[in-house]
């Protein structure tokens, strides 16, 4: 039943692709939805279902629908596809794609010098998970917590629009 | 205990002329004088009390003060002083004095910080003097070197910033090459003796290799080479004195650059004795070349403290010549112009510094014919300018004298051609006198005479200077045991070098290293494999 | 529960990462960027989660849930100075903001 | 109380007076200082002549005196001192030094009555006399050059003296920089003796050298040598003689003093001292006389052409030292002292008779210009007379016909001389009595061009009176021996030397010289007269002509020497100085940090702002670890 696994596999990285070479946007974002839930999908079979579960709420719900509002606010039109048509020429995709075959080279050359064999798996379901969080991790789920934190106010701060304090008559030509 | 008394009464006067500058500037400036001459009169008293003492010419060393520092590592705090560093001792006291006198009214901003560091570096220079301990003596090179940085950097001309970080550049690196080249004397002499020091007496009998005792003598010399400013590591030099405040050129040029001196006469000689052989002609060739390129230089130049800055690296390339012949008679003429140089480069400076308070520019283009209005200002030139040149009678005279005789002695060719420099310092000097008080007047100035606080400093360095023209004797009576060690230090090596089996050692060393320079070229790896050799 | 040889998914945790690479390199338009961080992210998740799987330990589980987190923190934070980069510079291309040379 | 105790104040007088008057010459009245410094000198004079009559009553054992005062310094076992060294030479030397300096000190008091900067004459004149005693009185070499360094230094003062034109500074800082490298080859000289001998004395050097040193040796070849060096510097001899016709610039009783009677002949008061070295080194005593011989020529016919009466002087004192120099070259030490002391006689006369005139003529130095002065100014034309016949030797009444006389006679019998150098002498002998009198003649005679606005006052008589008797009567101390025999003054001096070898075969010669030298000044006097007063068209047509006209040029140039030194020395220094004002090692320095700046340039340039860029850094960083991990 691996073939569960590759076809899974196959989903995420042609999705993935697809999200690096979209113009519009939302297409990409939706590319990347797939992705995710193709990992997801491998998540579960691999014997994770609480992670599968989170990364299929958090990631592909929370965190995309986050960008999906960035994406609204911004409100990239037409023009915006044009423009990443132009930026998006083989020439610069020459550089990095060597850079990254180099990379996939060396790691399934390092990859393919382990072959685990096979044995016997266990599911590691959210108790384990929570057991091992709030004992041993305790410390990092409070920086965590802690990181949120100023990440909500962070964003919030950075997010916020300043009032501006200029004179009415100045008001108009300061305003961007 | 005196020795430390010295140093300290001149760290805490800076200290506290700091503090007061803030409420009463002339109170603290009076602290920063009473500080120095207080030093002075100490030093003086200590002169008169031991005079007596140079005659019997067995004691190199008068006071000799030593209590452990840092004992795991060899450190000790050794001060000691003998006729050399007295005489040193006294003339930095001396022309710190006179150059607090004459920047009296020089400097306004940050006055406290200016009186702080002047004082601190006029102790690090004696400390210089002093230390015989390798580490400390590396200290208080340091301790010279950042307030100077700051003198130059804060209260400079136009040009400061540039001329100080080059001034922090050289010496710092140089400085940083003589550090390695002690750390490495100390292994060696560890690895031979077993006994791990830094102390001078100690080091001064370690036995080194022909190739490794050059190249430890290279780090020290450089030091030494940059701080005095000889071809050609003289660059950063012309900067420096000219873009100081007229205090600070006096420090560097007069004291500074001695410190430099007296390292080659206390430490590279006597701890390099055979090395220092081998460099001599090379160390002398280039006191040569500074000799007659800085009188070309200085003759160039339109700019009163340039000029008068190559002149001083002129007058230091006679100081090379003198203490790499070897000879007695230089040795002599070497420290004498140690002292006369101070002096008449100190009433350069002052002059310049006078000149350009009164007029805000240092270019000798737009001076000329200022006998007519300051004649009192003129005529302490002239005996200065006349000093430079090595007129008889005046201190340098003698200095200059004695070295070539020294040097006639041991190497002709060369002797003649630093003579030339006689010739050629005339040049130069002859312009500064002309062009600024002689002459077709270039431009409209306004000029006051001397004023009496500037004649009574400028009164001291003529006394001094025609003391030491005209009856040199104590200060040769003084230095003359350091001298005799000196000397006695170099006939031995000659006595060495003379015998059979001691050649063939030199050459087998020499073959040793032949091989190790085809193996490695680095020069720790190869102090390595002799270390493990043995 | 299937068997799933730990290799096979580091490879596809490094194939995912490197296409993120590949995309955070290409892309001029910074909101792509951000995706593309969010798939390198990602991928290391599954790097995580692969190795915790093959060790059966839920350590795994537990570095995927902090680096959830953190993206979580990351983007928003980055939506924030997304949006008001476009506020003030009417971009979102990064070429254009490289006031942070020399 | 023995006199001789007294010797330190001969130079100590003017060296004090010197001291009161640099320190405190504004407080003294105008006159005042004139007269306390003439004063100062005339006491040393008054000293040395009592010193003087002692020592040719009772001489001191050995016919020398020394007085040590201090010991200047002592390293190991070198030990110069602070000392005076009285004999036979040095006497004669101090008493013309302290006598003729006193005259012209007295003749200064009116000469700059209306001079601003009196006081900084006066005491630069004191510092002047105390430098020469020094001189002509140490006993070391070493002090010796303390003096000889003092009065150059003198010398560049009083030249520069009116500082405010800058050709007055440029010539005096050509005197003191010629000098100096002259005196730069007499240093390197003594550190050769100090070297050999191990001690500056000159007269423990002179008993030594002859012991130490076989006759022709190399040593001393090269000491001799060195410190003819010295000699020429100082005396204006070739090929350093330039210097002098420029000196001129400064005040006449200056060229009097310094640049005619007393510093130019330290070269041979030098030689003279030293002569026991120069007696090993028989090459170089040859060219000592050959120096000597080609000066007074080349000076002679220079002196020919000038128009400025200093300078016609400049180039006769010039020649007349190379008189002294064609002398002590033949070993004839006694004849070469001799005109020495009559030349300080006639020439600071001329100089000062000179100076006269200048100021009547409203400082006018163009002889062409003058001309008729003999009415109007007769003690001035007669005492210049006295001095011009003395230099041109006019026979039997001038003092300057004894000892020119005698040298020529000695440049042709002595076993060192030759007729070649005779012949020298015997030429520029007739030069000069034709420059000198073409001198007179167009100066004194004629029709008058220009008023006299200034008569001289009984101040400046007197000294003139006193040298022109001087230079007629003072050579009768020295009498030849073809009439009269008389010869104090070298029996005097000859305790110093040793006599004059002659050739015995060319002894009988000295009548027929005598007549023939005789007949030849009074011819170049008859010949002046010809050229100057009776067709001076002549030589005015002559200058016009291609060839004269260069000639001319050429002459009045001094023989283009100053030319030659500034082509090949004194341009190329300026020009190298000018090409590197800034010092091409900072250049090299310079441009290391340069190269530190572009090396930072290239890097800073990776930090282009471009977040990509940097992310493609660490990839590419990524790369090439992983590379190294795996690969290496």
């Amino acid at each position: 039943m691996q073939i569960i696994f590759y076809i899974a596999a196959l989903v995420a990285i042609v999705s993935t692709a697809m999200v690096i070479t979209r113009k519009n946007a939302v297409h990409a974002l939706l590319y990347l939805i797939v992705s995710l839930l193709a990992v997801s999908v491998i998540f579960f079979i691999m014997g994770a279902p609480f992670v599968a579960a989170l990364e299929v709420i958090v990631y592909a719900g929370a965190i995309m629908i986050l960008i999906i509002f960035a994406i609204m606010m911004l409100n990239l039109g037409q023009a915006s596809e044009k423009r990443e048509k132009e930026w998006l020429k083989p020439r610069t995709w020459i550089g990095p794609g060597i850079l990254a075959a180099i990379l996939l080279a060396e790691l399934i050359y390092t990859l393919n010098s382990f072959s685990p064999s096979a044995h016997e798996q266990a599911i590691i379901d959210a108790k384990d998970v929570g057991m091992s969080l709030f004992s041993t991790y305790a410390l990092g789920v409070e920086l965590a917590a802690m990181m949120l934190m100023a990440g909500i106010v962070g964003a919030y701060h950075i997010g916020h629009e300043k009032q501006k304090e200029y004179h009415r008559y100045l008001q108009k030509e300061e305003k961007l | 205990m005196t020795l430390v008394y010295i140093i300290l009464i001149l760290m805490f006067g800076g200290l506290i002329s700091w503090i007061i500058a803030g409420k009463n500037s002339s109170l603290a400036k009076g602290i920063a004088l009473l500080a120095v001459l207080a030093d002075l009169v100490i030093i003086i008293g200590f002169w008169i009390s031991v005079y007596d003492k140079f005659d019997l010419g067995s004691q190199q060393w008068l006071i000799d003060y030593r209590v452990e520092w840092m004992p795991q590592l060899g450190i000790s705090f050794h001060l000691a002083m003998d006729g050399l560093s007295l005489l040193m001792t006294a003339l930095a006291l001396f022309l710190g004095a006179v150059s607090l006198i004459v920047s009296w009214n020089e400097i306004s901003k940050n006055l406290g910080f200016y009186l702080f560091n002047a004082l601190w570096l006029i102790a690090g220079i004696i400390g210089v003097f002093l230390s015989l301990d390798l580490i400390l003596f590396y200290f208080f090179w340091e301790v010279m070197l950042v307030p100077m940085y700051f003198i130059l950097a804060i209260w400079g001309h136009e040009n400061r910033r540039y001329a100080g970080m080059k001034f922090f550049l050289f010496t710092q690196l140089s400085g940083l090459l003589m550090l390695i080249a002690i750390i490495a004397l100390y292994f060696i002499h560890g690895k031979n003796s077993g006994q791990y020091t830094f102390d001078y007496f100690a080091l001064i009998g370690t036995s080194l290799s022909a190739k490794t005792g050059l190249w430890l003598m290279c780090g020290f010399m450089i030091a030494f080479l940059v701080k005095l400013g000889i071809v050609p590591f003289h660059s950063w030099l012309p900067d420096a004195y000219t873009q100081s405040p007229t205090g600070g050129s006096i420090l560097l040029a007069a004291l500074m650059s001695k410190t430099a001196a007296y390292g080659m006469l206390r430490f590279v000689v006597p701890l390099f004795p055979e090395a220092s052989k081998t460099f001599a002609p090379v160390a002398i060739t280039l006191g040569v070349v500074s000799i007659l390129y800085g009188a070309k230089l200085a003759y160039a130049q339109t700019d009163l403290k340039r000029m008068i800055a190559f002149s001083s690296m002129s007058h230091m390339g006679f100081i090379m010549v003198g203490i790499f012949s070897f000879q007695a008679l230089s040795y002599q003429g070497t420290i004498i112009e140690m002292i006369a140089h101070g002096i008449s480069i100190t009433a350069l400076f002052t002059v310049a510094g006078v000149i350009h308070a009164r007029i805000q520019t240092r270019d000798m283009d737009q001076m000329g014919r200022f006998w007519e209005q300051v004649p009192k200002m003129g005529a302490i030139t002239m005996i200065f300018v006349l000093a430079t040149l090595g007129l008889p009678g005046l201190g340098n005279f003698v200095a200059e004298f004695l070295i070539l005789t020294g040097a006639f002695k041991s190497n002709v060719t060369l002797t003649v051609l630093a003579a030339l420099g006689l010739i050629a310092s005339m040049i130069y000097a002859l312009v500064i006198l002309q062009k600024i008080f002689h002459g077709e007047r270039r431009k409209e100035w306004k000029l006051t005479d001397l004023t009496p606080r500037e004649v009574l400093a400028m009164g001291c360095l003529i006394v001094a200077i025609v003391w030491i023209g005209i009856y040199p004797q104590p200060v040769i009576k003084t230095a003359q045991p350091t001298v005799n060690s000196l000397e006695q230090n170099s006939n031995n090596t000659t006595f060495v070098n003379d015998t059979g089996p001691t050649n063939k050692m030199t050459l087998k060393n020499g073959d040793e290293n032949m091989t190790m320079t085809r193996e490695t070229s680095t020069f720790f790896l190869s102090l390595n494999k002799k270390g493990g050799g043995k | 529960m299937i068997y799933v040889p730990a290799n096979m998914g580091l490879m596809l945790a490094a194939i995912l990462f490197l296409l993120g690479l590949i995309g955070v390199l290409t892309r001029r338009n910074v909101l792509f960027i951000l995706m593309s961080l969010e798939i390198m992210l990602n991928a290391a998740g599954l790097a995580f989660v692969v190795a915790g799987a093959h060790w059966m330990q839920a350590d795994g589980q537990v570095m995927f849930i902090f680096i959830l987190t953190m993206a979580a923190a990351e983007v928003s934070v980055g939506l924030a100075l997304i949006l008001q980069m476009h506020r003030h510079h009417k971009t979102v291309d990064t070429n254009v903001l490289n006031l942070l040379k020399d | 109380m023995d006199v001789f105790q007294l010797l330190w104040l001969i130079p100590a007088l003017p060296f004090f007076s010197f001291l009161i008057l640099s320190l405190s010459g504004s407080k003294f009245s105008r006159t005042g200082v004139g007269v306390f410094a003439t004063l100062s000198v005339g006491i040393s004079a008054l000293i040395t002549l009592i010193i003087g009559i002692q020592f040719l009553s009772s001489p001191p054992a050995g016919h020398f005196y020394e007085q040590t005062l201090w010991v200047w310094f002592d390293v190991a076992g070198f030990k110069p001192s602070i000392a005076f060294y009285l004999d036979p030479l040095s006497l004669v030397f101090t008493f013309v030094v302290t006598f003729v300096s006193f005259l012209i000190h007295w003749y200064s008091i009116g000469f700059m009555k209306t001079e601003e900067g009196h006081v900084r004459f006066f005491a630069y004149m004191n510092l002047f006399v105390f430098s020469m005693l020094m001189l002509v009185l140490a006993n070391n070499l070493l002090l010796l050059y303390l003096g000889w360094e003092g009065v150059g230094l003198c010398s560049f003062l009083l030249i520069g003296f009116w500082y405010k034109d800058p050709y007055n500074c440029y010539a005096a800082r050509k005197a003191f920089i010629v000098t100096r490298i002259g005196d730069t080859a007499m240093m390197i000289g003594l550190l050769m003796l100090v070297k050999n001998f191990n001690t500056l004395d000159i007269a423990s050097i002179l008993t030594t050298a002859p012991q130490t040193w076989s006759p022709g040796a190399s040593q001393a070849f090269w000491v001799t040598i060195l410190l003819l060096g010295g000699a020429v510097g100082k005396s204006a001899q070739l090929p350093l003689q330039t210097w002098l016709p420029d000196a001129m610039a400064g005040p006449s009783p200056v060229s009097a003093l310094i640049h005619a009677a007393t510093m130019v002949t330290a070269g041979v008061y030098l030689i003279a001292r030293t002569h026991v070295l120069y007696e090993l080194a028989p090459a170089v005593q040859t060219l000592v006389a050959i120096v000597g011989a080609a000066t007074l020529l080349i000076a002679g016919f220079s002196a020919i052409v000038q128009r400025d009466i200093k300078r016609v002087l400049a180039y006769s004192t010039i020649s007349q030292i190379g008189y002294m120099f064609l002398a002590l070259g033949v070993g004839a030490w006694s004849a070469a002292v001799f005109h020495f002391m009559i030349h300080a006689f006639f020439k600071s006369l001329l100089f000062l008779s000179a100076g006269v005139v200048i100021i009547a003529m409203h400082h006018e130095h163009d002889i062409f210009k003058m001309g008729g002065l003999r009415k109007k100014m007769p003690v001035v034309f007669w005492t210049f007379l006295f001095g011009a016949g003395a230099l041109a030797a006019i026979p039997l009444i001038t003092a300057g016909f004894y000892s020119k006389d005698e040298i020529l006679f000695f440049a042709m019998a002595s076993t060192k001389g030759s007729t070649w150098l005779w012949l020298a002498g015997f030429v520029g002998a007739f030069i000069t009595s034709v420059y000198t009198f073409r001198m007179v003649f167009v100066a004194f005679f004629g029709e008058q061009k220009h008023d006299i606005h200034y008569k001289p006052g009984i101040s400046f008589k007197i000294p003139l009176i006193i040298l022109g008797i001087l230079s007629l009567i003072a050579g009768f101390i020295e009498l030849p021996h073809t009439f009269g025999h008389f010869t104090p003054f070298s029996d005097f001096i000859n305790t110093v030397f040793p006599a004059v070898q002659l050739i015995p075969e060319k002894e009988g010669l000295e009548l027929t010289l005598q007549i023939s030298t005789a007949i030849l000044a009074l011819f170049g006097v008859f010949l002046a007269w010809q050229l100057y007063m009776k067709r001076p068209q002549m030589v005015a047509r002559f200058k016009e002509t291609g060839f004269g006209k260069r000639l001319n040029d050429f002459l009045f140039s001094g023989w283009k020497f100053d030319w030659l030194y500034d082509t090949f020395f004194v341009k190329p220094f300026v020009w190298l100085s000018k090409i590197d004002k800034s010092d091409f090692v900072d250049r090299i320095y310079g441009g290391v940090a340069n190269l530190n700046l572009y090396f930072n340039k290239l890097l800073s340039a990776t930090q282009n702002g471009n977040v990509r860029s940097y992310v493609l850094g660490v990839a590419l960083g990524a790369v090439i670890a992983l590379t190294i991990i795996l690969f290496l």
